[in-house]
This record gives structure tokens, C-alpha cells and sequence, in this order.
């Protein structure tokens, strides 16, 4: 198949179709209107369904309900419908339901705007909702690769019994871009057994749950969840590693804002200055270990995350460097994008200071 | 001998963990009664809520799912529009439906979403400890309203029957009660009557049911189903609100 | 090379439709090539913009920053991307709409009576058709052919009749560069 | 037409709905015995004149009680 | 006066009234739930007025429309129902409105239990709402704490114009204490001059708001909001540290589990092993400092944090100690509660491993 | 010379954001006049919503809150038991007031709280870019419903008006329109009645007015007008569905 | 009893509505003029047939006309 | 001396009231003291519990897991808590309601028929009081006279009547553990 020019959200939309997801439930909000919109008119084409639901809180249980009943289900939204699942998603965690939820993240706090940004890395990485539970966050720098992960985010989802979150941000969901929709590796995956699709009279009942009244009970089942993260830690985390052959400064950063600073990098090469960069494309699991090891580089002087935020994923940087390295930041918030000159001077300056 | 009454098949062995008397205990043998009558059991999947009747999955003997608090409707329509072919019920306290859940219950009847719920009203919110619902009566004490509810600050109890029965979708809405045998017949005949018309794919169906809280109203469960009649029933008539031609 | 392309104009001048129609025209070159839109309903009559990036490596932010070119339609579109072309690179003007003068000298400034010249053309809504071809002729981003072929194709069942109308557009666009 | 009532006497809860239920009030608490959940259970003390309506096996919130009927 | 015994949740709506609170608006939730039924007698006694709002979510939109007002004013609920305020609360934070959060933890995720946990901490302390912002976060560790905590809460709330969250687990909202409600001092507060309380034709209309459709203009109240949130670290930055003298071990624990660990250190002591505890009672802003300078003793050997959840402070304990010392963990999880017991078993593994 | 027509003192001298003809406009207006006229300027309080609406803060000559998507009513619950003596209104669009917030305006209708909510029914998502709301109307294409309502899967369009009608505190509820001057006086006295019923405390207050998205609808203002009366008005009856002694 | 329309011409957005209200047909779009917005803005040819109803200033969806009359 | 105690029975046995009343009493003593209550509603009928933790120092985790004493009302909280006691602890068995002896041999335990001598006193439900009595007499944890100061400060408005009632129980439980 050529490459076709697609809309982020459309093509998000279309990937997960094509990964099987035959139900959705979402909510209007700018900037991702166009993957319920899409949904909307390509799911009754497929036999699937698209509601729209009355609010993210029923978006994300209806979300609840279908992959409890044993569908491929997804429901999108952007910051402000993001923290209104909050409930929803650590249900979903705490029952084990598979489910892909996108977040094309816009500026923040409160209603803030509706122009690109990274704010949201906490809560997605860290924990929204409340209690102990991960999410798989999965985080394309560009349309054709959030083809490819919302694909294989279905695919994550069912064998861990997990949702996946897949993080954008205003660029990636409105940017056009060439794609094409290439197969994803198949995974063995488990048989939905546990699926409440009535009994048939050919099984035990089911039940999908995630109260457990006895704390000792309730203690098991976390533990049984942070071994399930664990093998997800183990299997699962993907780190691009760029340039960073003899860098002397390491630039972490993820989606978009990765491709700007691969621009800072070429603009830094030009200049006789050698930089490389991380970019984790999963945000849980994150790929410590990647920058522990550039930590240990002799090469390496610094490291700058570069986000569009006021500095979230800094504190996995930080914790992953442990103190081997200084950490920086550079960040853009609100809406705002960096530009690749701005990072060239912050990295010039830390490099001026190191040295 | 002929067994003439027996624990329905729709019914787990488990037994229920609900105060002595509470007639939540009366609704699920009826549901389940009528589930195994109307041969609904192998493909029937119900939405517990988060209120007494939280452990519902324990005691209905077919597939269920644990809602969070009010959404059991938005669970439902997830789990009915992947197994249309189900009979998808969802049971849920007043608390749980009339408050946190009210768009949710509101939007499933309006989208016409065929599922039936079981509305359980006993006027108090019972597992966190008898605070004020949106149907606790005027005067009637609460936790949170301890000299009684008081309408100039806490308004009017909410009829959900009623309101519901604006919405063209919602096909099927009945107010019933359980306090004595005979009112414990009709509730049945209701709640078959929902699900008969849920199957035939009419809409959105709902029962009322007026049920005791014991526990929370400081009584009996004697003095309970005395109290329901005489102070319930008059604010909430029972009755039919809405049924289809085919279960009338 | 890479095109770095920023055009902008009122919400229905067509600059989205324009900043597709040349990517899709790159894509089929076999380039490297985003497009970003502006968004959001906030400015609703306003001015709406969008971002093309053409490149033969690829393509790092799409934001367009630091434009190899500048497509304007409209006055607060001058006003507000005049700035974002490099030294060299290139402005060009619907004077048609737009009665000022760029203020920068760094740069090649065209100005394109793209409204007139459409109007002329019989259909003022081809202004943007007239632009591109100012842009094409300018920069050579994308041969003229690949974007006949693909007016071509989204045309081609519902309004065949508009194909030929448009390339006039894109030559006398071009006229008015040389 | 005698009828039997059977209590699964370790799941009532002592709390009399079905003593008020019966038309012709038979079921009464057992005020002598206690069960394992520590409630006086219900009992029927002239089974005889058991019409078999099922009335308090209607109104038992507990699933305790089944009824047998002589064909 | 003399000190009476008081369960916590009702010394804790106490103290919102000395504090001036005047409206409360809740949603019952086990085990917070004698903090609104406390409050539905005592309101209407001092003319303030409570209200059970139909859900989490109307209530925290209660609450910004209150403070917006220019109230005192406060909420309460239990982690499920925080979850649901995520949206609300990141629009007081984004609107600056002041106001007190009451949060009594329970198990998660999704329903999980009722029993006391502190598995909250990430949600509360990094941003379970979207966008940048930070919530004050006190964590009180007996009943009289929280009864003075909750007082300062308000004047900090007032004084930052920014929501502030008092975090106890269930064993704070449910044991009896003995309590002395003394005066907290007071602070100079700024007048409410931007208030929504109409304009009596006296001044100009004022407007509650936090979006700021412009970019530009939403990253300059970013930046406006953060220069808040670095005076904030600066003032308010509380840390209680016991017995650090000489400590080879130094347990970091908040809350409850902090008088845990003191029970371990005693039992320590008596076993010949010296340990220290840095107890943050901010959890925002994270005591770091005191972390890092304890990090830079001698006689330290290593950390070691004692919490009720998986293991979320132990990052902040990481970020700070640096790499430094090794940073060990410990926890239960899902209601349970550590034993001191259990606590000096694994400082003295620990301290086998390191020495 | 005397002026018998100016702009209002209840708005600000801002230019409007809404696209040319949209009905907002002059929902703005008649709610500022109804102020400037009852003289509460002083005293009032509004709430902008999240939809077109969202900068009414900026339009409104009085002290405004930016409440989130549909907890508008909490909003102003908020402040009005804050300020008894101030009026309190909301501004609320079909999916703001209808769809995400449908709990939050049943709920203030139930308190009776004592405010009075504009309620903007344009049967469509404005701002978002034409998605169906609860109220669209069936065949009515949205983004979302791009060939149209189905009732069969979206359900029928719900009826706000009479829906809260059922709700005994919810004192004053009428639904008007704004496609001629005759309905817009019309639409004028309702919006002074529920400020009037607002301020003599009576309890909740909630004028609907149909209102035109030419933009969404894709037509123009003149065909929007048009449109609205043969469509709208047809399923949505204007009319007083309730409203006190005093008022009527 | 004549009467005066006074656009404020600026704020027009050239939606015609106006041009409906009116009793007398009077209020007609400018063809010939742009206001700043890029609209046609409306305006009244025959001033002296206006009887100061005011509906065009009703229907005006963006408070750009006034009214005022004789006495 | 720091005193830890756990108190358990079924609901309705004044558990909590008991613990409630023994604590105020520390209190009045001036020592430091936390009272903790089993809560959540989900065993309704089921078991009821509270821990005392009574102490010179000030106490720390609120929760008894070793307990200096147990006071337990019903044969589930026998099952429950008898492990809790620390060795040398006292275990108080209301045996009117628990036919089933202790196991352990490592603690002090006093079998005391609190139900038959509520009974006896005419009123049954202060056999909580009677338990309170045998632990007071067994472990000095606070002086009689305190709790009996406490006891006529909850009553004296309302059921004075009651109040020498209350002071019997303790002497006839104190008598049992004699
Ligand atoms: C989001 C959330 N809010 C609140 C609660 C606490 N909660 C549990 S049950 C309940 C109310 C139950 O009342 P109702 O629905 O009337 O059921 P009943 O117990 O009376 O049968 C509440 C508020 C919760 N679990 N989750
Ligand atoms: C929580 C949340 N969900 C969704 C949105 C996106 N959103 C903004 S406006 C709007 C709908 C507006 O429609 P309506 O209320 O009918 O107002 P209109 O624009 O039609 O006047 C939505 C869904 C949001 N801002 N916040
Ligand atoms: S608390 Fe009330 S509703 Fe709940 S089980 Fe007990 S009696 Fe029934
Ligand atoms: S079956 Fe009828 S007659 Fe027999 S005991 Fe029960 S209620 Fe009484
Ligand atoms: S109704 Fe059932 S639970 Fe109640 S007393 Fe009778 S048998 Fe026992
Ligand atoms: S989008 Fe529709 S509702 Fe919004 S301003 Fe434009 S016409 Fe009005
Ligand atoms: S005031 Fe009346 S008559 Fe005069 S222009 Fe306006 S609508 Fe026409
Ligand atoms: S109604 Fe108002 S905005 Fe529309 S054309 Fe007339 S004057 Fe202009
Ligand atoms: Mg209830
Ligand atoms: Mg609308």
C-alpha cells in the first residue's frame, strides 16, 4: 500500500478499526473532535458501534462495561475529559479491563486552551486516579508511528488485561502526515475466559470486579497487579536512542517535541556541538535504564528534557540519572511549542556552564 | 409432594450480607425469579452498584459487573451494545441512580439503551450509614439532615418514575412496592414485564421499587414496612408510568 | 531543500484546501511532508493558517517557525507572519486584499492580485489556486504537473469541469512571479 | 392438601416479616433456640394448618423458607 | 481549655469552623463520612451553610463557585471520590481559588476497600488533574495535627489563593484523640478584592476564570502560577525530623505511618541500632532538603520509606537523596497497615545488606 | 431626539465572537436588558458555561464565574448560598446544560436553588464543530451523525423543559425562541418572569430558548431562522410549562 | 414623528437578519461598502420611511443599531 | 506502662461505648491516649471492634497489633483476637457467650459471664460494663473512680437512674478476675 497524507485523529481512528476495535464511546472535546467524528461514520461500516456518550464519566464506563463484556473498545478525549475519567480509568486498572484511551493533550490548567502540550504526564504516568495502578502510555512522535502503536495498544491491552493510554498532543492529532497501515506483529493472546458475555449455560458465572471488601484480599490483589506491571516493565518498554555516540549533551524528550529537538540537534551538529537524545515512546514503562546508561557515558555532560510543560517527565529523568549527571529543563507550557533555536541556545548555555 | 416454592435457580447459595429485614433481600429473589422464568440466566449479564446492594454480584447467579457509583446505566449500554442478544439489568440503590447517577440514567432512557433497571428506593442512603437521598421525604432524618429533611434548603424528593416518564425511549416504568405479599406479587409482575419488554428490543425499561432500610430508619423491620406504606407510598403513588402495548 | 511554507488567510479563502493540495502533491513526489493546521473554533471568521513542511529528509517539528515562505491573503495574516521568514526566503501577497506593503527587505516580496486575477478567471473562489501557482513558480517545491494531477483526482467525478479553470489559476499565478 | 414449610433455619435473621405474612399465623419467632448467625429463627408450630399460599416464603428477605404441597 | 477526646473527621470539620469555614459541600463516602455528617448539624448552629451536593463533582463545582465568591470554604470525600474531583480541582487551581480538600484515604484501585491507605500520594502531590498546577498538600499525623493543619489550611489557601488538600489516611478520620483547639496564629491576609460578590456598583466586575485561549497568555499564567508555587516552597516547606542524630537508618513516612515507624525506631533502640525518621508534613512542597541534607550524614547509611500504598513518596525520597544514599522501600498496601514489627525486620535486613 | 433603542448597560461595549446571525447575540441582549431593567446589575452574579457561550464573561456588564463543561448549576449553587441576596444566573448550551450536566440542572431543580438558568437549545454542539447533542433533532446531521439522527441507536431528543417541569421546585420553566421580534419579546418577558420569581425566592427559574448555529447547520442566518421554526419549534412546543402565582 | 436608525457599522456582521425584521423593508444590505470585520454592512436607504418600531434593532444579533425618534 | 487494648464483640454489645468510656477516662488521668474503631458498614450483624491504646509516652500507631490485654464479647472475636495478645497479656472471655476455652497458655485469662450477670443486674446490655470492670481490676489501667466520674458525666442528665447500675457491673466484673 503508497502512503497516504492522513490526519493524526483520523488515522488514530482508522488504526484502531483496523486493530479490531469495533466499539467506541466518547465525548466531544477539541483538538481530537475527529476521532469520535470519524468513528462515528466508519464504525457502522464495520458493524461496530459508536456512541457518543452524554459525558467522559459515562464515556469511560461504557468503556468499562464493553470491555468487560470481551469487545475491543476504545474512547478518546483531551485533558479536561482526561481527568474527568480519572474514576473510570483506576476502575478499569482495578478490574483489569483492557481498553485503549487517547489523550491528545492540550494546554492546562483548568480550562486553560486548546493549543498542543505535554502537561498531562503526571497524571498519566504517575497515577490520576486514585490507589496503586499503572497504565501502558504510549506516546507517538508522529502520525505514522501512532498508527502503529494504537495498533499494538489493543494488542498490549488484552495480553496484560490492562488499558493503554496513548498520548498525543494537539500537533500529533491535527497534523497530516503520510501513513500506511502496515500489519502489526501479531501477539499470541489469552482467550477473554473472564469476559461477562452471559454463561451460555456453558460455564461459570463471571464476574468483573475490583472491590476487595477484606484489605488482606485487597493487598493480594495489588500484589498480583505489580507482578503483572512488572513483566509489563520487562516485556514492553521502548526507547528511541538518537545520536548518542560521543554526545555531550543527551536531550530527553518524547512525541512532537522529540522531532523539534531533533531539529536543535542537526541546527547543534552544524555548530560543531554533539548532542543525542532519548526519547521514550513509553512513558510507563519508562526506559530508566536507557538514560542510566547515558548517564554512565563519558561523553555526556548533561542531560535537558525538553517538554511542553513546566517540567513533569524531569523527575523520571532525574531519577533515572540519580544524581551521575545534572538534569535541565527546558519547557514551553500553555499551548506553546518550542522551537528548535530555543533549545540550541538552552543546550549551548548548560553546555557553556558545565564546562 | 410437589415443591410449590423454592429458592429460584437465579439465586447464588451465598447469603446475603443485608440487615435483617432490609427488603433488598425480597427484590433480588424477584429478579431472579423472573430472570430463571423467563429463561434469562445463560445470557443475562447484571450491573451491581456501589450502595448496600454492592455484593449483587455475589448473589445473582449469572454474569455480572460491579459498576462505580451511579454508573451502572453507562455499563450497561457498554455491555448491552456488545451482546445485543443479552438480557443486561442493572439494580441500583436511590443514591446510586437519583444522585450520582441521574444524567447517566437520565441519558440511557433517552437513548432508549434495552437494558432494565431495578430502582430500589428505601428514601436513605443505606451503606455509608443513612445520609439524605434525593428521595428521602420531607422531615424524614438523616445523617445529613439531622433535624429532618427540610424542602426550603434540601428541596422536594425527586420522583424518578415520573421525571423518566417525560422521555419517549423509556418504554416501560412502573412504581412498585414490597411491603406485603400482595404488593410483593405486582412487583414481580413489573419487573417481568420490564424484562419482556426489554427482550423484545422496545426500549429503555425501569422498575421502582419502594423498599425499607431498617438499619438507617432506626426501626423495625415490622415497624419498616408499616412506615413505607404509610409515608412512601403517598409521595410515591405506585403504578404504571409508561408500558408498550405488548406487556400491558 | 526543505520547504518550509506558512499560509494563511480568512476561513473560507481556501488555505487549508491549498496546503493540502501541496502536500499531497510532495507525497506523490515521493518527499517527505507534513501539514499542520491551525484549529480551534475561538476565531471564527478569523484567521486560519496552516503549516506545510516539504523535505527530502524527514521531517523534524511541524511547526513552521522560521518559513522558507510565507503565503498571506489576507492584512492580519501579513501582519502576523511577516516576521517568521528567514533572511532569503520568500513573502507573497494577495494584493488583491491586502493594501500594504511589506516592511522587510531581507526577503523577496511578491504581490499577487489573486482575488482580481480569479474574479477575471470567472470564479473568485480560486484565489488560493492563483497563490499556489505564485508559490510553485517562486520556490519549484513541487513540480505544477503532480498538483494538475492531483486537482485532477479530487475533482474528477462531481466537478470536472473546474480542472481546466484551475490550472489557468496556477499559470497566471505564476505570471505574475516571472 | 397439607402443605409443609421447610426453614433453612440457619439463614433467617429473626426479622418476623413472614410471621405477619402468613393469613393464618402459624409462623412464629422460635424464642427458645438460637441459630449460628445468633438470631431466634422462625419456625411453624402447627404445621397442619399450613395452607401451602407461600406467603411467607414470599415476604422472607433471606430465601429461608420452601414449601412442599401434598398433590 | 482542656484537651477532649475527638474522632478525627469531626475534629476535623471543627477545626473548618474555629477556621471561619462557613460552607461545606460533600458526598458521603466511607470513612470520611462523619466530616459532612458533623458539619450538616453544626452549619446552620454558626449561619454557614452545608450541602449534600448529588455527587463529587457537583460538589467540588459547589466549592469554586463558593470560594470564586469570596467564601471559606471546604470539601471532603475519600479516594474514589477525589478521583471524580480531578477536573474540578485543577480549575480551582487554575482559577486560584482558594479553598480546603479533605481527602480521608482509602484501599484502591478502582473500588477497592475502605480501610486507611496512602495510596493517593501521587494523585495528590504530582497533578491527578491535567495541566501544570500543584495543590498545598498537609498530611497530619494525629488527630490534634490535623485539627491545627486544617486551620493554617484555610489562611494558606486564602493567602496563595490556591486549593489546599489535607490528606489522613482512615485511621486519622476515625480514632478518637485528645484535642485542643488552640488560635492558629494568625496571618496577614489579602483582601478578597476579586471576589465575585457583585459589584454593588462600587468597582469594577470581576470574573473567575481559567482559560486563556491565547497560547501566549495561558503560558504567561502558567509562569504567574509557578512563581506562586516557588514562594509557596519557599514559606511553607514543613518537615518534622526525629532522632536523626547519628541515625544509621532514617525512615521517611508521612501520616499515620509515621508514628508507626516512631514505635519502630523505639523498638530499634532498644535493640542498639540508632534510626531516625523525616516525617513531610507538607507532602507539597516536598520537604527535600531536609531529605538531602540527612542524605549528606555521616552516620547515615541509608533511607528507607515506610508507606501504605506500593511505593509513591519513594520516588520524591529518591529524587532528593540523590543517588546518594540508597533509598530503600516499604510498604502495604489495600487497607493494611505496617507493624512496627514488621517496620525494624527490614531496617535490619537493610542494615545487614549495607554494612 | 429621543433614543428608544441602545445597547444595554447590562453588556460590555465587546464585540460578540459568535458567527454572523448566530441567536446568542441576542439571547445576550435580552438577558442584559432584563438586568439593566430589574436593576440587578449591581447584584448579580452570572455563569458562563463551556460551549460558544464560553466567553459571556466578557459580554456581561456584571461579576462572572467560568464554570467547567455543564457544572454550571453547581457553580452557581455555590454562590448563591454565598450571596442569598444576589442574582444568579447560568448560561447554558444544549450539550453543556442537557448532556454532561444533565445531573447537575436536575439536581438544582430539585434543591430549588434559587437561581435561573438561560438555557440555549441550538440542537447541535457549536463550538466543538457540529457535533448531535441530546437535542438534535432525529434526521438532524451532526459531525457525529453524519447521516442523520437514528433514533434506533441515538435515541429520541430529549425534552429539557418538560422533563424539569416534573420537578415541583422548579418554580418557573418555559421554553421560548428568538426566530422573529414577535417571539423575542415574547422570549424577553419569560427571561424578566424568571428573574422576577428568582428574586422573590420562589426557587429554581429556567427559560429555554431555541436558538439558530447557522455555521453547524450549514446554512445561512436567514435559512437558520427559517429552519428553527419549521423544525424545532414542531418537537420543541414554546410555551409556560410552570410558574408561580406571582409571575403569571 | 420621524425616526432614526444609527448603525454602528463596525460591529455588523452582514447577517441580514435585520433586513427581515423590517415592517417597512427599508433596512437593506450595503453592497457597495466593507466594514473593518471584511462584511457588508446593513444600512437604511429611506430613512424617512423608518417608524421607529425598533425590530431591526430586536433581531440584531450583534447590538449594532440604535434607535432614536422625535418627540 | 502503655496499655494496648483490643475490645471486640457483636455489634449491639456496646464495644465501642465501652472503649469510648476507658479512654475518656485515661484522659482524665492526664495520660496520653488513642481510641480506634473497626468501621465500614459491609459486616453489618458481624463483628465489632475497637483498640485502646492507653500511655505515659506519647502513643503511636494508633492500631493494636500487640495487644496488652483483650477484651473479647462473643466467640468470633475469641477466633479473632486471641493471637493478637502479647505473651503475658490478659485475655478477658465473656463466657456467657463463648463456651470455647483459650488455647494459649502464654497469657492470663479470666473467663468472666458477663451476659448472666448483666442479667442478673436486671438489665442486660451493661455487660459491656462488666467486662470493663474485670479489665480494670486486672490491669489498673485506670482508676475505677475515673471511669465512674465518666459513667455519671454521660448520664447525669438524661438517666441518672442508671448510674449506680453501672457502678455494680464494674464491682461484680472486678470480682470475677479476683
Ligand atoms: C464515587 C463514590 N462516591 C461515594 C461512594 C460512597 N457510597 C457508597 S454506597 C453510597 C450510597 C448508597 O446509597 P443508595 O444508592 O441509596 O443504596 P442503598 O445502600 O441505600 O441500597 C455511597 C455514597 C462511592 N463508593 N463512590
Ligand atoms: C469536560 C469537557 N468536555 C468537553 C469539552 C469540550 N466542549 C467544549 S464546548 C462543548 C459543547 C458545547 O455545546 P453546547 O453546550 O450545546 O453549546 P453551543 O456551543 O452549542 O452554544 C464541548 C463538548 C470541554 N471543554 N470540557
Ligand atoms: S443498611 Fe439499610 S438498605 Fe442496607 S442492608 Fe441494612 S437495612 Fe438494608
Ligand atoms: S405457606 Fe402460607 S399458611 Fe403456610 S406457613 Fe407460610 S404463610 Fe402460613
Ligand atoms: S422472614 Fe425469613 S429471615 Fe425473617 S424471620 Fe422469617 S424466615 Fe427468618
Ligand atoms: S458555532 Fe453556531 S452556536 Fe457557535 S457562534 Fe457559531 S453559529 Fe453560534
Ligand atoms: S426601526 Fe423599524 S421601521 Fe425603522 S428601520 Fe428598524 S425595523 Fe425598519
Ligand atoms: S442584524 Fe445586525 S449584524 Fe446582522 S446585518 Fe443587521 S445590523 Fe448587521
Ligand atoms: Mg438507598
Ligand atoms: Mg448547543
Amino acid at each position: 500500500m503508497a502512503k497516504e497524507l492522513w490526519k493524526g485523529n483520523e488515522a488514530i481512528a482508522e488504526a484502531a478499526i483496523k486493530a479490531g476495535c469495533r466499539f467506541f464511546f466518547g465525548y466531544p472535546i477539541t483538538p481530537q473532535n475527529e476521532i469520535p467524528e470519524y468513528m462515528s461514520l466508519r464504525m457502522p461500516q464495520v458493524d461496530g458501534c459508536f456512541l457518543q456518550a452524554e459525558s467522559e464519566v459515562a464515556a469511560i464506563n461504557m468503556v468499562y462495561g464493553a470491555a468487560g463484556a470481551g469487545a475491543r473498545v476504545m474512547t478518546s478525549s483531551s485533558s479536561p475529559g482526561i481527568s474527568l475519567k480519572q474514576e473510570g480509568i483506576t476502575y478499569c486498572a482495578g478490574a483489569e479491563l483492557p481498553c485503549v484511551i487517547v489523550n491528545i493533550v492540550r494546554g492546562g490548567p483548568g480550562l486553560g486552551g486548546i493549543q498542543p502540550a505535554q502537561s498531562d504526564y503526571f497524571q498519566a504516568t504517575k497515577g490520576g486516579g486514585h490507589g496503586d495502578y499503572r497504565l501502558i502510555v504510549l506516546a507517538p512522535a508522529s502520525v505514522q508511528e501512532a498508527v502503529d502503536l494504537v495498533q499494538q495498544a489493543f494488542d498490549m491491552a488484552d495480553q496484560y488485561r490492562n488499558p493503554v493510554m496513548v498520548m498525543g498532543d494537539g500537533m500529533i492529532g491535527q497534523m497530516m502526515e503520510p501513513v500506511e497501515f502496515t500489519e502489526v506483529e501479531k501477539r499470541p493472546l489469552p482467550e477473554k475466559t473472564w469476559a461477562t458475555t452471559g454463561t451460555k449455560g456453558e460455564r461459570q458465572t463471571n464476574v468483573i470486579n475490583s472491590l476487595f471488601i477484606d484489605p488482606a484480599e485487597c493487598e493480594k490483589h495489588n500484589h498480583r497487579l505489580y507482578e503483572k506491571y512488572k513483566a509489563i516493565e520487562n516485556n514492553e518498554t521502548r526507547v528511541e536512542k538518537y545520536n548518542l555516540d560521543g554526545a555531550e549533551i543527551v536531550f530527553v524528550a518524547y512525541g512532537t517535541t522529540a522531532r523539534i529537538v531533533k531539529n536543535a540537534i542537526s541546527a547543534l551538529e552544524k555548530e560543531g556541538i554533539k548532542a543525542g537524545m532519548i526519547r521514550p515512546i513509553t512513558l510507563w514503562p519508562y526506559p530508566y535504564k536507557a538514560i542510566e546508561e547515558a548517564a554512565g557515558l563519558d561523553s555526556v555532560k548533561a542531560f535537558m528534557a525538553v517538554e511542553m510543560s513546566m517540567g513533569q517527565m524531569v523527575e523520571d529523568v532525574r531519577l533515572a540519572a540519580a544524581g551521575k549527571k545534572p538534569v535541565h529543563f527546558y519547557g514551553r507550557t500553555g499551548g506553546m511549542v518550542p522551537t528548535p533555536k530555543a533549545v540550541v541556545e538552552q543546550a549551548k548555555m548548560i553546555l557553556g556552564g558545565v564546562k | 409432594m410437589a415443591v410449590i416454592f423454592d429458592k429460584t435457580k437465579g439465586l447464588t447459595d451465598k447469603t446475603f450480607h443485608y440487615c435483617p429485614g432490609c427488603t433488598h433481600g425480597i427484590i433480588h429473589r424477584l429478579v431472579a425469579e423472573v430472570m430463571e422464568e423467563l429463561n434469562l440466566l445463560d445470557k443475562a449479564i447484571g450491573v451491581a452498584p456501589v450502595g448496600c446492594a454492592v455484593f449483587a454480584y455475589d448473589y445473582f447467579n449469572c454474569d455480572m459487573q460491579e459498576a462505580a457509583h451511579g454508573r451502572a446505566p453507562a455499563v450497561a449500554t457498554g455491555i448491552k451494545r456488545v451482546h445485543p442478544e443479552s438480557a443486561v439489568f442493572t439494580y441500583q440503590g436511590d443514591g446510586d441512580l437519583a444522585s450520582i447517577g441521574a444524567a447517566e440514567i437520565v441519558h440511557a432512557a433517552m437513548r432508549g439503551e434495552k437494558f432494565t433497571t431495578i430502582f430500589v428506593n428505601n428514601a436513605i442512603y443505606g451503606m455509608t450509614g443513612g445520609q439524605m437521598a434525593p428521595t428521602t421525604l420531607v422531615g424524614q432524618k438523616a445523617t445529613t439532615a439531622p433535624l429532618g429533611r427540610d424542602e426550603n434548603h434540601a428541596g422536594l424528593p425527586l420522583r424518578v418514575s415520573e421525571m423518566l416518564a417525560t422521555i419517549p425511549k423509556a418504554v416501560f416504568v412502573e412504581r412498585v412496592s414490597v411491603h406485603d405479599v400482595k404488593h410483593i406479587i405486582q412487583a414481580k409482575k413489573a419487573i417481568k414485564k420490564a424484562f419482556q419488554a426489554q427482550m423484545a428490543g422496545k426500549g429503555f425499561t425501569l422498575v421502582e421499587v419502594l423498599s425499607t432500610c431498617p438499619t438507617n430508619w432506626g426501626k423495625t423491620p415490622l415497624e419498616s414496612l408499616k412506615w413505607l406504606e404509610e409515608n412512601m407510598i403517598p409521595y410515591y403513588p405506585l403504578g404504571n408510568y409508561r408500558s408498550p402495548e405488548e406487556v400491558r | 531543500m526543505t520547504h518550509e511554507i506558512i499560509m494563511a488567510g480568512f476561513g473560507g479563502q481556501g488555505v487549508m484546501a491549498m496546503g493540502k493540495i501541496l502536500a499531497e502533491a510532495a507525497l506523490m513526489e515521493g518527499k517527505n511532508v507534513s501539514w499542520l493546521p491551525s484549529y480551534g473554533p475561538e476565531m471564527r471568521g478569523g484567521t486560519a493558517n496552516c503549516n506545510v513542511i516539504i523535505s527530502e529528509d524527514p521531517v523534524g517539528a511541524p511547526v513552521v517557525t522560521e518559513a522558507t515562505a510565507a503565503i498571506v491573503m489576507n492584512r492580519p495574516s501579513l501582519d502576523k507572519f511577516e516576521k517568521d521568514v528567514v533572511p532569503g526566503g520568500t513573502l507573497i501577497i494577495n494584493s488583491s486584499l491586502i493594501d500594504k506593503k511589506a516592511t522587510r527587505e531581507d526577503i523577496k516580496v511578491y504581490y499577487v492580485p489573486a482575488n482580481d486575477i480569479a474574479n477575471e478567471l470567472g470564479n473568485g473562489r480560486i484565489a488560493n489556486m492563483v497563490m499556489l501557482g505564485a508559490y510553485l513558480a517562486t520556490s519549484k517545491a513541487t513540480k505544477e504537473d503532480t498538483i494538475m494531477e492531483i486537482i485532477t483526482e479530487i475533482f474528477k467525478d462531481k466537478k470536472a469541469s473546474v480542472i481546466p479553470l484551475n490550472k489557468e489559476a496556477l499559470l497566471k499565478g505564476a505570471d505574475c512571479v516571472k | 392438601m397439607a402443605a409443609k414449610v421447610i426453614f433453612d433455619e440457619n439463614r433467617c435473621k429473626g426479622c418476623e416479616l413472614c410471621t405477619t405474612a402468613c393469613p393464618v399465623k402459624i409462623v412464629v419467632m422460635d424464642k427458645d433456640r438460637i441459630n449460628v448467625k445468633g438470631y431466634h429463627p422462625a419456625t411453624v408450630k402447627e404445621m397442619d394448618k399450613c395452607i401451602g399460599c407461600a406467603s411467607c416464603a414470599r415476604i422472607c428477605p433471606d430465601v429461608v423458607i420452601k414449601i412442599e404441597k401434598e398433590k
